[in-house]
C-alpha cells in the first residue's frame, strides 16, 4: 500500500501529473468496483438473506462480488446480523485483519442502529457504525437480498470516487473516535444518564393504562 | 550467455503463459461452478464477465500487501513463489506443436512429474511461516497429501512411457498411437485422480479446505502474493490438463496441423472443465480417506496397469 | 471476553521431546459453524482430544425484552429466535398465550398453521442439510436444497409479504387468510418437491465420498439421545420414536396420517437422512390438511391489550429442529411476566462435546452439521 | 385435559406415595412443589418413576424468592410434569440435577448466567451466554445497568 501511496503522492506532485494519475485512477476504481469481494460477517437473520444473494436466484456473482470467509482475501465487509457485546471483538479484529483498500457495509436494522434490539437489551451493539466506519447502511429486517445487489452498486459508485493519491481520497464518513482517549470520553458520557448523548436512557413515563383498552377477562376472549 | 538468455526468454514465455491461462483458468471457473449452481457468474465487467479476472488481478496487485507480525517473514514471503516457479517451469516440457516443445529434453516427462512435486516446499513454508494453526494444518496436509500421489501420477505416466519406450515428451508423442487410448484408460483415471489431488482442488482440496480451515495454507496472505498462489494452482490445473492430453490423447489423437492443434486445444479445455465439474459436484474426503485411496487404490491400480502394459508392450514391440 | 486462547504447558513424549498440543479455535466467525458458534478444539495429530464450544456471541436478552413489551409485541421477537423456522417460534408463543389467556382458535386457523409450519419444516431442513453438505464440500448440494427452500420462501412472502420474519402466526389465529391460487401453489410445490428430493437423496446421499464422510461420525446412543434432552432429527437419529406432533400431540396433528421417520445407527448420516425423509412426511401432512380444509373465520377477535389471569402455561411444539417449548408467567398485567424458550438448537449444541472427541478435526463439522444448530435459537 | 392429569396422579401415588402429597394441578399442568432439600431425592424418584427426559429447567424472579423451574417429560407415562422450588434471594443454591439428566448441564449454567443461581455439583459452572467480565445477573428483575435504554412506555 506504501508504495502505491507514494506512486500516487508523486504523481499529484508532479506538474501534469494529473492526467496520468486520474487515468491510473480510472483504471483502478473500476477494477476495485468491480471485484468487490464480500467477506460474510453474517451474524443473524441477515446472513440468510447475505447467502440467498450469493445463490441461483439472486446471484451477485455477476457483479463480480462473491464471498470469501477469508477476511485477507476481501474488500467489503457485510454486517449481516445483529452484534453483540460479546462478539464486537471478534468483528473488530476480522475487521483489521482485512487489508486495505476497504470497505464497510452494514446490512439490516440491527447493524444500522440496533433495530428491534435496541430497547432494552443488555447485550446488543446499537449499530455497527459504533465500531467499524461503515460506507452503505441498508434498511430493513432483513433487508431484501435485491437490497444486498443495490448496496453493492452503491459502494461502486463510492469506489469511483477513490483515488490513489493519498489527498484526494474520499473523507471517510465516520463517527468514530479518532483517539483512544477520545473513545474513552465518549463511552464515560455514555455511561452517565443524565448526559444529553444519543445513547442516554429515555425517560421511563408510568402512566396508566387506559381503561377501554384493558381486555374484558369474563368476556369472549 | 546466449543459452542464459533463452532460459530467460521462455521463463518470461511460461510465466506469462500461466498468468493467461489463470486468467482465463479462474474466469472459467466461476462461470462453470455458475452454470452447475443454476446461475450465471460473472457478467458485468466486459462482454460474458471476460474482464472479471483482469479487474480481479488489478485489484490484488494493488491490494496491501499483510505481513502479519507473528510471521517468518523471510519464508512467508518468499514461499508464493516458490510454489509458483516449479509450476511455471513445467509448462516449458509441454510440446505445444508435433515435435517441438520450448524446453525439449530428452527427460522431458521426468521433468513435468519431478519439478512441479518442488511446490509442496512452498506450501509447508507458506503453512508454517504464518504462525497461524489453520496454514500449519494446511501446510501439513498439502505436503502429506503432494507426497502420497506424486507416486501414483508417476506410475501411471510411466505406462505410457513404457509403451513409447522414451520419457521425451516429443518421444511420447512420436511413439503415441490411437489403440493405446484403450491400454491407457486406467491409468489415464489414476492419473486424472492424482493430477487433482496433485493440484490440491476438490473433493482433495484438504490444504485449503474451506468448512475447516477457512483458506489453509495461504489464510494469512493478502493482495499479491495470494494472487501468486491461486496463479499457481490454476497453473497446475492447465499443465496438468495440458499434459494428459499429449500423453494419454497424443496431443489430439496425434494429427498434425489445424485440426490436431484444435483437437489438442479441446482436449486440454475438455480435461480442465472435467476438474472443475468434480470440484464443484463431490464432497471433500478426509484426510485418512486421502491417504487410503493414494496407497490402498491408486497405487495398486497403477502398478497393475504397469504390470499389464509391460506385458503387452514387450509383446508387440 | 477475550478471543485469546491459553497455551497449554508441554508434555513429553516417549524420546522426551517436548510436544504441545494444539489448540485451534473455530469461530466466532468461521464458515462452517452456521453463524457465530466457536469450538476450541483440542488436537492430537488431526484428532480432537477435547472439544469445547462456546455459544452467546448472538445473545440479545429476548426474554429480558419480552418483559417489557406487551403479550401482542413479544410475535416479533420470537420471529428472530430461530431466523430459518420462524413459524415455530411465533406457534409456540402463541399457544402458551392461548393457553394462559383461554383464547381458543378457529379451526381453519389450525390448519393453516400446520400447512405453514410443515412448509417451514421442509424450508428449515432444505438448509440444514445443504449447509451440513456444504460444510462437507458439496457446495452445489448447498445451492440446490436452497434454491428449493427459496420456493418456501417466495410462497410465504406471498402470504404474509416476508421473506424472513413473518409474525404470521398471531395469539388467536393467523394474521391473513391465504391469498386466492395460494393453496395450489403449495401442492403443486408439494409434487415437484418429492422428485427433488429424490434426486438430492442420489446427489448427496447417494455419493460414495458423503457416506465415507458422514457414516459412523458423531454415534449418538438411544440412551444419551434421551439423557442429554436431545430432540428432533437429532434423537429420531438415534432410533428414539418420539414426535411431539405424534406422542404429545396438538392442534388438528391427529386427523392426519404421517409416519415418523427414524434411524438405527444415530451417527452423522442417520440424522441428515432423517431430515430429508421427514420431507416428504411434511409433503404428505400439507396434502392432508389442504384436503379437509374447510372455509371459515382466521382470527378470533381479540381486545388490544391482552391482559392474562395470573398464571403460567407452557406449550412445545415440534419444530424442525426438536421439541421448542416456550414457558410464559403472568402476573395479570399488559406484559408477561416472565418468557421463557426452551430451545431445541441449545439442547441438541451441548451433545457437541461428547459426539466431537475422538474424530478428526474435519469430522467436526460434520458433526456440528448434522447438529444443525441454528444460534438466534442457540444463543437467544 | 384435567382427567389426563388426575390419571397420572393416581399412578404417581401407586407408585411412590411420598411425591403424592406434592401434586397439584395448577392451570392445567400438572406440578409438583418440591421443598429445596428434598429436590435431588425427589428428582432420582422421579427418574426412576420414568420421567426419563428433562425438557426445561429454568427459573422465575418471584420478589421474596426465586423459582426454579424443572419440565420432565416421562415417554413411558406420556405425560409433562413441572417441579418447581423455591430458592432463597439471599443465598441463591440448589442441588445441580446434572446427575440425574446430564441435559441439564447447559441449562443450569444458563441460569446460573442470567439469575445468579449457583448450582452445586455442577461440574463445569461458568458464564454460558455473557462474557466472563459481565457484571449482574440481567434476568433479575432488579437487574440495572445504563447500557440498557428502557422502551418508553407507549404501550
Amino acid at each position: 500500500m506504501a508504495l502505491v501511496d507514494r506512486i500516487g503522492t508523486s504523481l499529484e506532485r508532479t506538474p501534469g501529473g494529473g492526467i496520468i494519475l486520474t487515468s491510473v485512477d480510472a483504471l483502478v476504481d473500476w477494477s476495485r468496483g468491480q471485484s468487490l469481494w464480500a467477506m460474510p460477517m453474517g451474524t443473524a437473520c441477515c446472513a440468510m438473506e447475505f447467502i440467498a444473494a450469493s445463490f441461483s436466484k439472486f446471484d451477485y456473482d455477476r457483479l463480480g462480488t462473491f464471498p470469501r470467509p477469508d477476511p485477507r482475501h476481501c474488500d467489503v465487509m457485510v454486517l449481516a446480523g445483529t452484534i453483540t457485546e460479546k462478539m464486537k471483538p471478534a468483528i473488530q479484529r476480522l475487521w483489521d485483519q482485512m487489508p486495505e483498500p476497504k470497505w464497510a457495509i452494514a446490512m439490516g436494522n440491527c447493524t444500522v442502529s440496533g433495530g428491534i434490539f435496541y430497547y432494552d437489551s443488555y447485550s446488543v451493539v446499537r449499530g455497527a457504525d459504533e465500531f467499524i466506519p461503515v460506507d452503505v447502511y441498508i434498511a430493513g429486517c432483513p433487508p431484501r437480498p435485491e437490497s444486498l445487489i443495490d448496496a453493492v452498486m452503491q459502494l461502486r459508485e463510492l469506489v469511483h470516487e477513490e483515488s490513489i493519491a493519498p489527498g484526494k481520497r474520499r473523507e471517510r464518513n465516520t463517527k468514530l473516535p479518532r483517539s483512544k482517549a477520545e473513545a474513552n470520553e465518549r463511552m464515560e458520557a455514555m455511561r452517565t444518564p443524565e448526559s444529553d448523548g444519543p445513547h442516554a436512557p429515555a425517560k421511563v413515563v408510568n402512566k396508566e393504562f387506559p381503561s377501554d383498552v384493558i381486555a374484558d377477562e369474563g368476556g369472549e376472549v | 550467455m546466449s543459452s542464459f538468455a533463452m532460459g530467460a526468454f521462455w521463463g518470461l514465455a511460461a510465466g506469462l503463459l500461466i498468468a493467461i491461462a489463470a486468467l482465463i483458468g479462474v474466469w472459467m471457473e466461476r462461470k462453470v461452478a455458475g452454470r452447475i449452481h443454476m446461475r450465471i457468474g460473472p457478467l458485468e465487467a466486459g462482454p460474458f464477465g471476460l474482464l472479471q479476472t483482469l479487474a480481479d488481478t488489478v485489484k490484488l496487485v494493488l491490494k496491501e500487501d499483510i505481513t502479519p507480525a507473528a510471521a517468518d517473514v523471510r519464508p512467508f514471503r518468499l514461499a508464493p513463489f516458490v510454489v509458483f516457479v516449479p509450476i511455471a517451469s513445467s509448462l516449458a516440457v509441454i510440446p505445444y506443436a508435433v515435435g517441438w516443445a520450448p524446453f525439449d529434453i530428452s527427460a522431458g516427462v521426468l521433468f513435468f512429474m519431478a519439478v512441479p512435486s518442488l511446490s509442496v516446499i512452498g506450501i509447508l513454508a507458506a503453512g508454517w511461516a504464518s504462525r497461524n494453526t489453520f496454514a500449519t494444518i494446511g501446510g501439513i496436509r498439502g505436503a502429506a497429501q503432494m507426497v502420497s500421489y506424486e507416486l501414483p501420477r508417476t506410475l501411471s505416466v510411466l505406462a505410457a512411457c513404457m509403451l513409447a519406450g522414451s520419457i521425451s515428451m516429443t518421444g511420447v508423442l512420436d511413439a503415441w498411437r490411437p489403440w493405446w487410448l484403450i491400454v491407457l484408460a486406467p491409468a489415464f483415471i489414476v492419473y486424472f485422480i492424482a493430477s487433482i489431488a496433485e493440484v490440491n482442488r476438490g473433493p482433495f482440496d484438504l490444504p485449503e479446505a474451506e468448512a475447516e480451515l477457512v483458506a489453509g495454507y495461504f489464510a494469512d496472505y493478502s493482495g499479491i502474493r495470494w494472487a501468486i498462489f491461486m496463479m499457481a494452482e490454476y497453473g497446475g490445473v492447465v499443465a496438468a490438463s495440458l499434459f494428459g492430453a499429449v500423453v494419454f490423447f497424443g496431443r489430439g489423437l496425434g494429427l498434425g496441423g489445424v485440426p490436431g492443434a484444435l483437437l489438442f486445444v479441446f482436449f486440454a479445455f475438455a480435461l480442465t472443465t472435467a476438474m472443475m465439474w468434480v470440484k464443484w459436484t463431490f464432497p471433500r474426503v478426509r484426510p485418512d480417506q486421502l491417504m487410503t485411496l493414494a496407497w490402498k487404490v491408486l497405487t495398486p491400480i497403477a502398478l497393475v496397469e504397469l504390470l499389464v502394459v509391460g506385458v503387452i508392450a514387450s509383446w508387440m514391440l | 471476553m477475550t478471543l485469546e486462547i491459553e497455551s497449554k504447558e508441554a508434555t513429553h513424549d516417549t524420546d522426551g521431546l517436548p510436544v504441545e498440543e494444539l489448540v485451534v479455535n473455530i469461530g466466532p466467525s468461521h464458515p462452517s459453524t452456521h453463524g457465530v458458534g466457536r469450538v476450541v478444539v483440542h488436537l492430537d495429530g488431526e484428532v480432537m482430544t477435547h472439544v469445547e464450544p462456546i455459544v452467546g456471541y448472538l445473545h440479545r436478552g429476548i426474554e429480558k425484552m419480552s418483559e417489557n413489551r406487551t403479550y401482542l409485541q413479544v410475535v416479533p421477537l420470537t420471529d428472530r429466535l430461530d431466523y430459518v423456522g420462524s413459524m415455530y417460534a411465533n406457534w409456540a408463543y402463541c399457544r402458551a398465550v392461548e393457553r394462559l389467556a383461554g383464547i381458543s382458535v378457529p379451526e381453519r386457523a389450525e390448519y393453516l398453521r400446520v400447512i405453514v409450519c410443515e412448509l417451514q419444516r421442509i424450508a428449515s431442513h432444505m438448509m440444514a442439510l445443504g449447509s451440513a453438505a456444504g460444510d462437507t464440500g458439496a457446495a452445489t448440494m448447498f445451492i440446490y436444497t436452497f434454491d428449493e427452500r427459496e420456493r418456501i420462501i417466495e410462497a410465504f412472502e406471498e402470504l404474509c409479504g416476508s421473506r424472513l420474519t413473518y409474525n404470521y402466526v398471531r395469539p388467536g389465529g393467523v394474521s391473513f387468510d391465504v391469498p386466492e391460487g395460494w393453496l395450489d401453489n403449495v401442492l403443486a410445490f408439494c409434487a415437484a418437491h418429492r422428485d427433488k428430493l429424490t434426486e438430492m437423496d442420489k446427489l448427496f446421499f447417494g455419493n460414495v465420498i458423503a457416506k465415507g464422510r458422514l457414516k459412523g461420525i458423531g454415534v449418538l446412543s438411544a440412551e444419551d439421545a434421551v439423557a442429554w434432552g436431545a430432540s428432533g432429527p437429532v434423537a429420531r437419529g438415534s432410533g428414539v420414536n418420539w414426535d411431539l406432533r405424534k406422542h404429545d400431540t396438538y392442534s388438528v396433528y391427529p386427523r392426519f396420517d404421517f409416519d415418523v421417520p427414524t434411524g438405527s445407527n444415530g451417527d452423522a448420516y442417520d440424522r441428515g437422512r432423517v431430515r430429508l425423509f421427514e420431507c416428504y412426511e411434511s409433503c404428505r401432512i400439507i396434502e392432508q390438511a389442504i384436503s379437509q380444509m374447510t372455509e371459515g373465520p382466521v382470527k378470533t377477535p381479540l381486545p388490544r391489550l391482552l391482559r392474562p389471569a395470573p398464571g403460567e402455561a407452557y406449550s412445545h411444539i415440534e419444530s424442525a429442529r426438536g421439541s421448542l417449548g416456550v414457558y410464559v408467567v403472568s402476573d395479570g398485567t399488559p406484559r408477561p411476566y416472565r418468557m421463557h424458550v426452551r430451545s431445541p438448537a441449545f439442547c441438541n449444541l451441548a451433545l457437541l462435546k461428547i459426539l466431537a472427541p475422538g474424530h478428526m478435526l474435519a469430522d467436526l463439522v460434520a458433526v456440528m452439521g448434522s447438529l444443525d444448530p441454528v444460534f438466534g435459537e442457540v444463543d437467544r | 385435559m384435567s382427567d389426563h392429569l388426575e390419571e397420572l396422579r393416581e399412578r404417581i401415588s401407586e407408585l411412590d406415595p411420598t411425591i403424592y402429597p406434592l401434586f397439584s394441578i395448577e392451570f392445567g399442568d400438572a406440578v409438583i412443589a418440591v421443598p429445596l432439600d428434598d429436590l435431588l431425592v425427589t428428582m432420582h424418584r422421579l427418574r426412576e418413576l420414568g420421567f426419563d427426559r428433562l425438557g426445561m429447567v429454568t427459573a422465575v424472579d418471584r420478589p421474596e424468592f426465586f423459582v426454579l423451574v424443572y419440565r420432565l417429560h416421562s415417554r413411558a407415562l406420556s405425560a409433562g410434569l413441572f417441579v418447581k422450588a423455591k430458592v432463597h434471594k439471599e443465598d441463591p443454591v440448589a442441588p445441580s440435577m446434572f446427575e440425574v439428566w446430564p441435559a441439564a448441564d447447559w441449562q443450569e449454567r444458563e441460569v446460573f448466567d442470567l439469575f445468579g443461581i449457583d448450582f452445586e455439583g455442577h461440574p463445569d459452572l461458568k458464564r454460558i451466554f455473557l462474557p466472563d467480565e459481565f457484571e449482574g445477573h440481567p434476568l433479575r428483575k432488579d437487574y440495572d445497568h445504563p447500557r440498557v435504554i428502557r422502551r418508553p412506555d407507549y404501550i
